[in-house]
């Protein structure tokens, strides 16, 4: 029902939504809450395991009850709460966790079962027959659990993430949030005010009252108009401050789009990363249900909700209104209702000496012991002494004390401390660095008290960052002493909840105590007491109060279990904005990468990089069509392929040739200007790191070759080589992958290719050789070095000519029967030649492995050296690197057998890590590691591939298959 | 054989206009790294005053006509604009890093809420002022920034990266753009 | 007290009175044939298997916090036997066995849930590898399964196969990988090692190892002295620290690892998937939150919450992966401290002081190890041998060279 | 998580890689012992504490950077260059 006069909702722009398809109007400023109890809708949801009926308990994030459905266009958000979604015209909200329609929930047979549904009873039963768990019982449960429904669709909104810094953030912008945020927005400092609400004022938009003689709201848009007009000052509204982490980091949950129809574009939510020298938590505190049977019924609300829904929405959720309260603020709330012309049905205040003097029923000394009503409040049960009586309503307002608003402070592992004075745990100082709770989140009610820890959090604040701390005047304001109230659980048969939105009961933790689940974790975990989507914001203090009830022990004494970040649950899709699609990793495009789309071939990731897999020609319907051509075009002809994305680092200093000997397994110093030499690299615990060539450009002057894949890891490798063992050396190196293009060139026409481009016809390159040469007008470089066991060379021309150069190649080879290759057959070309990749070299293999002991050098020490040398990294026992051949098809990652072996983990002698089919020799082939390999060339072992139904007997070989002594590369 | 024709990073790139920021393409230049060997402090300095530019401090740069010096590591500057002066051998390692990074200029007042987005580090001019320069990543690529005017922030990524930084930035002012309408 | 449906439903009916405890709490004895530092998941199966397997009776398990406290209870619930060196093989194998009895053996519903886990690959290499791991599987005798990408869309229909920035080639699937209820793990264990007679001693730190010539002869604790002619250090995320007392360092780096739940939902993921090109691996628990975590924040850390940046990396895999999870809201984040070893896989093994006995290192896959773990230590401190599915778990093998690492990102303790 | 490069300034985590104990940085000299390289390799003190440990400044400055902190509260209290360090 509305009250005319009352609230800050938008009047003059009315709104049209829907309710699980019935239309309703609501005004701009509403929640979905408070327009449906404005239409006098209390019924908006179920609970999750009894599917009982239940309506709004808050008003605000701490909501446990009223979830729905929110449905778009195209997809639909489960789990929002109706206190928190504002209504916008078009807004489809959709009740959830129900069988049938949300008034006939089918499910609700659960509450009949309750007796058998007890904390933890699940633990104790479907054991029998045990495949009944996975076929049976577990779907079963499955399918009554879980709350709302995800569609399954792609999320294709849009979201956000973003930075910002500011010296001071100010978390909640009520009283005590205010004052901080002017305190030091007046001394100049960079202020972030957030507040998870649409407007600025917290409780003072609710409580009403009075600040510095005038209206609470008054002085509130006065402070916030300063505010607003500060350079220095950022209000973020919607927004949430989500999770405390560590120096000084916030997380963050911004609502942008969620209260509008959607646009294009437009984030739905942006998840900020607040960088904050100090920060005030401001964040008020949350008032406590309390426990009494069947007090979970929908019009059963906090006495705050009723008065937020009276105050700032001029909403009220029924006719006939009882209050459940022993404080100032039920009674306040009664005049404020009886003020409105709405019906006080009688405040039922547990304190026997509280005055009775009010323009309603007040029953002192009394508590609520039960209601009624099916799919809402209809009466309650009222106890006074020994006699019982009902009283009919349809909205009870129940307050079981306050919490202050603590979690942030939890979330850096602090413990919050029990304040008996105030019957409430209030934040432990320090507990999380930079920064302090101030209001009532740090236990001071009062308005006074807000505002005056609201300015001494901002003036320490100041005062340690070094900015002059203005004087403000407090302003006046109400200062009534903390009453502390503690009525967590009322005496009386029946059900009782604590933790609503989990469905658990006074009894479930009597039951978790009397089982010895003792601790307040074990109780925690066992009844799930407090893992529902309010996290236990409603729950936790009066769960373990029953429980220290429950055990004899006193609430200190039993500890509390913590609170964990987000403060409100935060969408995958917020925290991984810019995740969606490619941008979970940036592209990386070779300056050949239109030229290889331009002859349709298929582009592959390689890390990062995009490589083509090969360049089809007409009437060639598979990859490996074009594959084996490529291969033989390679061989009989020239084929040229981009390999830009091999790392480059550029080594230069008078210890050059020094620091390569150490970081290679092989000597560098010894290698002449101009020639090029083929290194191996370990890690320091000796297993085979990376490989590639170095070239030495001058004395003091090397250009080194890693792996696409490796690039990024030799380069902190190097890095850390040279800043912790040799930083005084005479050495500065840098990538240069980004500044060259690369592209090889190989096939008996290699020489042929290039001679028809070069600006001067090619001197003699010896293999392994280099020369700088003109081309195009350009300076490349010329490597004669082969990763395909032809004549090849790789030139290198900076990145600007690479796609002009590429182009030139093409056009160039084709004439010559040749052309692009691509990476399936460089892959085929490599496996003739038995090189190896990062297939073979995957961590665990050492030089021994590959055969490679031999470029260890013995004369001197290198990175990795003494660590290759333990006892179980050589020897006959270790899986070694050897071919096989077969004319049958091969696979990689299939095991090797002896023949007639029994096949079992006994017999397993190695796997298989590349194969091919090789074009140039007619048949299958394969690089493997085998135990004692190398002792067994010429042996056969039996390939196993059970996942691809191969079973191969092949021949051991060496894993040079073609022109094992080189003479086409030197040729 | 004809000459090779160069490739421009950005070619053919318009720059665009959202939400009053102007995202534009920068044009190649000659880029080289000088890296000073240890002692090559005092031998560089005489060298680089040739063009006018001293070594610039940790997270700062310097120009001289069309030219610059940026700080890009310890002991190290990218030399922006001009080829590197002869005299550096033996001071410094010089190394080409022309056409190795593509670079965009981001202008307009929300320039830097705009790079917000994607940066973690405050590039409002309060803390990154007239003469700025810092190595810092832009989302998952590492970054070259400099300021470059009171509203003006430049931005260098490795050239093959070009074309996912021109989209993560026409994205965040697509989103900033859709901000603007709907705000208030 | 037995468990079971019968017994559910009288309770039931009679007001859920007669429910017992589920252990008691029983005071330290002043000596025990065999004390088990450590109340976690590990320490309580090799207490049980201690009484049940060789008859040790007169064992106390002592725990300075509450039964279940460290990572039994944080972790991402997963257990399944895809490992393909031998020695981990054999083990993890052993494990899963005993997880598929787990319910009978313990009177206990730990809700093992063979659901599948599929290992995504993105790339004709990764193909090769996880073909490799299957295949190790097969021929041990476990179920593996090699799925290519219309095979992964039949089961997965809404994984990103368009647009997402590693494209899916396809799975392995381990049919028999699933997942378990996590608490009720150290619950069953802890009930079915106390109705044995084992003592469990909770808020009992242990202070001091007493070794006297070389040999363990009890412990000193915040409740005073134990004698104890056998010791068992099984306190993984604090093994170091434990170890020191007896005078070891120990191949171990501390290092957290963050995992996260969101709100309840009808069931959407009915498998545990693996992301291939990114570190994020997820299922849905039975209440209907998808739990689902990430790698190491990667520092050496004991503070059991992690930072910003793996959180965001976790949650841009999920929306590159299956952007259909975007909307749902992550309702925690917690984390676990992990003993890192340097070649990510775990030690059983006696140590330098006769009578101690070390299990640690067990990088984050100690959830499912639980069963075999304690089955093992419980062999290795009743016989002084090791048991032959953890004989490769050496403390020595370090120095030795003969490393079990899965990863093969070698010896730095936190790339595991 | 931030951390203070001497060269680039207050920075978040994200920026760095984490390598280990700076014990990595006493590298056992040639031909020392299999157990001092074990030790060097494997073994750590692993404290409940302050530590120190290796970091690099991979998106930033590329500079390998020692950090005094502490493995329980996260407090970082010294960050110095390990180019920079006495006796490097």
């Amino acid at each position: 029902m509305r009250i005319e006069g009352k609230g800050l909702i938008d009047r003059a722009h009315p709104v049209r939504f829907s309710f699980d398809g019935t239309s309703y109007g609501g005004y701009r400023g509403d929640t979905l809450a408070s327009a449906l109890l404005a239409n006098g809708v209390r019924l908006m949801g179920r609970s999750f395991k009894y599917h009982r009926p239940r309506g709004p308990l808050t008003a605000g994030s701490e909501e446990p009850n009223a979830l729905v459905e929110i449905h778009g266009k195209t997809n639909q958000t489960p789990n929002v709460r109706a206190t928190v979604q504002e209504i916008f015209d078009g807004l489809e909200a959709r009740s959830q966790n129900r069988l049938g329609s949300l008034k006939y929930d089918l499910l609700e047979v659960n509450d009949l079962l309750a007796p058998f549904f007890s904390a933890g009873f699940y633990y104790k039963t479907f054991m029998w027959p045990r495949a009944f768990w996975e076929s049976v019982y577990e779907p079963m449960i499955r399918r009554a659990a879980g709350l709302g429904r995800l569609s399954g669709k792609h999320d294709e909104g849009a979201y956000e993430k973003a930075w910002a810094w500011c010296d001071l953030l100010v978390i909640g912008a009520g009283p005590a949030g205010l004052m901080a945020a002017l305190t030091a927005a007046r001394a100049g400092a960079q202020v972030i005010l957030a507040d998870e609400t649409p407007i600025l004022g917290g409780r003072l938009a609710s409580d009403g009252g009075m600040i510095g003689g005038e209206p609470a709201l008054v002085w509130a848009a006065a402070v916030e108009a300063e505010l607003r007009s500060l350079p220095n000052v950022r209000i973020m509204t919607r927004t949430t401050i989500t999770g405390a982490y560590d120096n000084g980091t916030y997380g963050a949950l911004e609502r942008v789009g969620l209260h509008r129809p959607a646009k294009a574009n437009l984030p739905r939510e942006c998840f900020w990363r607040i960088v904050a020298r100090r920060a005030v938590l401001a964040a008020g505190a949350m008032e406590r249900p309390v426990a009494f049977p069947d007090n979970d019924r929908p019009g059963i609300m906090l006495t705050s909700a009723v008065r937020t829904y009276l105050n700032r929405y001029g909403v009220v959720p029924g006719q006939r209104i009882t209050i459940f309260d022993g404080s100032e603020t039920g009674r306040a709330l009664a005049r404020e209702l009886m003020a409105a012309g709405v019906q006080v049905a009688g405040i039922i205040d547990p304190r026997p000496d509280a005055s009775s003097l009010e323009d309603c029923p007040v029953h002192l000394g009394a508590e609520v012991v039960g209601s009624r009503g099916r799919l809402g409040l209809s009466g309650i049960t009222v106890r006074k002494g020994a006699e019982t009586f009902e009283v009919e309503t349809d909205c009870l307002a129940i307050s079981g004390g306050w919490n202050p608003t603590l979690h942030l402070t939890c979330h850096m592992n602090g413990r919050p401390r029990w304040a008996e004075d105030l019957m409430a745990f209030v934040p432990m100082e320090g507990a999380v660095p930079g920064l302090v709770a101030a209001g009532a989140a740090a236990g001071r009610f009062s308005t006074h008290g807000a505002l005056a820890g609201g300015q001494a959090a901002a003036q320490g604040a100041l005062a340690d960052l070094g900015f002059k701390v203005p004087d403000i005047a407090l302003p006046e304001a109400e200062d009534a002493p903390c009453q502390p109230r503690a009525l967590w659980a009322v005496a009386a048969e029946g059900r009782a909840w604590v933790d609503f939105a989990n469905d658990v009961t006074t009894k479930d933790v009597r039951l978790a105590a009397q089982e010895n689940y003792r601790s307040v974790e074990h109780m925690k975990r066992y009844t799930t007491q407090g893992m529902a989507p309010d996290q236990g914001k409603n729950s936790n203090v009066a769960a373990l109060a029953v429980l220290a009830d429950a055990t004899g022990r006193s609430i200190p004494e039993t500890g509390i279990t913590t609170f964990r970040p987000p403060y409100v649950p935060v969408s995958i899709a917020a925290m991984g904005a810019g995740g969606r699609g490619a941008g979970f990793a940036p592209q990386r495009l070779m300056t050949s990468d239109q030229a290889s789309r331009d002859r349709m071939a298929p582009m592959i990731e390689a890390g990062l990089w995009y490589r083509p897999s090969y360049f089809p020609k007409p009437g060639e319907t598979t990859w490996k069509e074009a594959c084996d051509r490529e291969v033989m075009m390679v061989r009989n002809a020239v084929g040229v392929a981009d390999v830009s994305t091999l790392g480059k680092i550029d080594i230069q200093g008078r210890d050059a040739a020094r620091f390569l000997d150490l970081v290679y397994t092989n000597t560098f110093s010894t290698l002449p200007v101009g020639r090029v030499r083929y290194g191996l690299m370990l890690r320091e615990d000796g297993m085979v790191l990376d490989d590639g060539t170095s070239a030495r450009l001058g004395e003091n002057h090397f250009l080194m070759t890693t792996t696409t894949a490796a690039a990024g890891l030799v380069m902190r490798h190097l890095d850390f080589v040279h800043q912790a063992f040799c930083a005084d050396w005479d050495l500065r190196f840098i990538s240069v992958t980004e500044s060259w293009a690369q592209f090889a060139v190989a096939g008996p026409k290699a020489r042929a290719l290039l001679n028809s481009m070069l600006d001067a016809p090619l001197g003699d390159v010896p293999f392994m050789g280099l020369a700088s040469v003109p081309v195009g007008g350009v300076e490349a470089r010329l490597f004669r070095i082969s990763f395909s066991g032809e004549e090849g060379y790789e030139i290198a021309v900076p990145t600007r000519y690479g796609e002009a150069l590429f182009r030139d190649l093409l056009a160039r080879a084709e004439t010559m029967g040749g052309g692009p290759y691509g990476m399936e057959a460089l892959n085929v070309l490599r496996i003739e030649k038995g090189f190896v990749t990062h297939a073979e070299i995957h961590g665990r293999v050492t030089a021994f492995d590959i055969g490679m002991a031999k470029i260890v050098s013995a004369k001197k020490d290198c990175i990795g050296k003494a660590a290759s040398q333990r006892p179980g990294l050589s020897g006959p026992e270790r899986q070694q690197l050897v071919g096989l051949r077969s004319f049958a098809p091969l696979t990689a990652g299939a095991h090797l057998f002896r023949p007639g072996a029994v096949i079992g983990q006994a017999a397993d002698e190695g796997y298989s890590t590349s194969t091919c089919w090789s074009p140039t020799l007619n048949c299958w082939l394969a690089l493997a590691f085998l135990t004692d390999g190398r002792a067994r060339l010429g042996e056969q072992v039996r390939l196993v591939d059970h996942l691809r139904g191969k079973d191969v007997v092949c021949d051991v070989c060496d894993p040079v298959f073609l022109d094992p002594d080189g003479g086409r590369m030197r040729a | 054989m004809p000459e090779l024709i160069a490739k421009e990073a950005w070619q053919g790139q318009a720059a665009v206009t959202r939400a009053g920021l102007v995202l534009a393409p920068l044009q190649d230049r000659p880029i080289w790294s000088v890296a000073l060997f240890p002692g090559g402090a005092d031998g560089a300095a005489t060298a680089l005053e040739s063009l006018g530019l001293g070594f610039p401090e940790p997270n700062r740069w310097v120009s001289a006509a069309e030219v610059r010096l940026v700080w890009t590591g310890r002991a190290q500057a990218f030399l922006m604009g001009a080829e590197p002066p002869a005299g550096l051998a033996g001071h410094a390692a010089v190394t080409d890093q022309s056409g190795g990074w593509a670079g965009v200029s981001l202008s307009g007042p929300a320039g830097p809420e705009a790079l917000a987005r994607l940066v973690p580090v405050d590039l409002r001019p309060g803390s990154f002022p007239a003469g700025a320069a810092i190595r810092a990543p832009v989302n998952h690529m590492s970054a070259v920034i400099l300021r470059t005017g009171p509203e003006t922030v430049e931005v260098w990524v490795f050239r093959s990266m070009a074309r996912t930084l021109w989209h993560e930035l026409t994205e965040v002012l697509a989103r900033f753009e859709a901000r603007a309408t709907v705000a208030g | 007290m037995r468990y079971s449906g019968l017994k559910v439903l009288t309770e039931g009916l009679f007001g859920n009175k007669g429910w017992k405890p589920a252990w008691r709490d029983p005071a330290p004895k002043a000596e025990y044939d065999a004390i088990v530092i450590g109340g976690g998941g590990h320490g309580l199966s090799t207490a049980y298997y201690l009484a049940k397997n060789h008859k040790l009776t007169n064992v106390a398990v002592l725990e300075k916090g509450y039964l279940g406290g460290g990572n039994v209870g944080r972790n991402t619930t997963i257990v399944r036997a895809n490992y393909f060196l031998p020695g981990n093989q054999e083990f993890y194998s052993h494990s899963l066995k005993l997880w598929e009895g787990l319910e009978a053996e313990l009177n206990y519903n730990v809700m093992h849930s063979q659901r599948g886990l599929i290992n995504l690959f993105h790339s004709d290499g990764q193909r090769d590898a996880f073909a490799r791991r299957g295949n190790a599987m097969v021929t041990l005798g476990d179920d593996a399964v090699l799925l290519d990408r219309e095979g992964v869309r039949e089961l997965l229909p809404w994984l990103d196969f368009e647009q997402t920035r590693f494209p899916i080639y396809g799975g392995l699937l381990h049919p028999r990988g699933g997942t378990a209820r996590h608490d009720a793990v150290a619950w069953g264990y802890a009930r079915a090692g106390d109705r044995r007679g084992v003592d469990l001693i909770q808020n009992c730190e242990v202070t001091g190892i007493d070794i006297e010539g070389g040999r363990v002869v009890g412990v000193q604790t915040t409740r005073g002295a134990i004698r104890a002619k056998k010791v068992g250090i099984v306190v993984a995320g604090r093994s170091s620290q434990v170890a020191a007392m007896a005078g070891m360092r120990l191949p171990i780096e501390s290092h957290v690892l963050q995992a996260f739940v969101t709100e309840g939902l009808k069931p959407v993921i009915d498998h545990v998937i693996s992301f291939g090109m990114g570190h994020f691996y997820i299922s849905q628990s039975d209440k209907g939150g998808l739990v689902f975590g990430g790698d190491l924040d990667f520092y050496a850390s004991y503070a059991a919450r992690g930072n910003l940046p793996m959180v965001e990396h976790v949650m841009e895999a999920g929306m590159t992966l299956m952007p259909m999870i975007g909307r749902a809201r992550v309702l925690r984040s917690w984390g676990g401290i992990m003993d890192m070893s340097p070649d990510g896989s775990p030690i059983i093994d006696k140590t330098h002081v006769e009578g101690l006995y070390l299990d640690c290192g067990w990088n984050y896959g100690g959830f499912k190890a639980v069963p075999a773990s304690g089955w093992c230590m419980a062999h290795l401190m009743a016989t002084d041998q090791p048991h032959d599915v953890a004989r490769r778990f050496r403390l020595d093998r370090f120095r030795t060279g003969h490393l079990l690492d899965e990863e093969g990102t070698g010896s730095q303790h936190n790339l595991h | 998580m931030r951390l203070t490069c001497p060269l680039c300034g207050d920075r978040d985590r994200r920026e760095f890689h984490y390598y280990g104990s700076d014990a990595y940085l006493d590298r056992p000299a040639e031909g020392a012992a299999p157990a001092a390289w074990d030790d060097y390799l494997h073994n750590r003190d692993n404290p409940a504490g302050l530590t120190k440990d290796l970091w690099y400044h991979e998106q930033g400055c590329a500079q390998w950077l020692v950090v005094t902190r502490n493995t329980v509260t996260h407090e970082v209290s010294a960050v110095e260059l390990v180019a920079g360090r006495a006796g490097a």
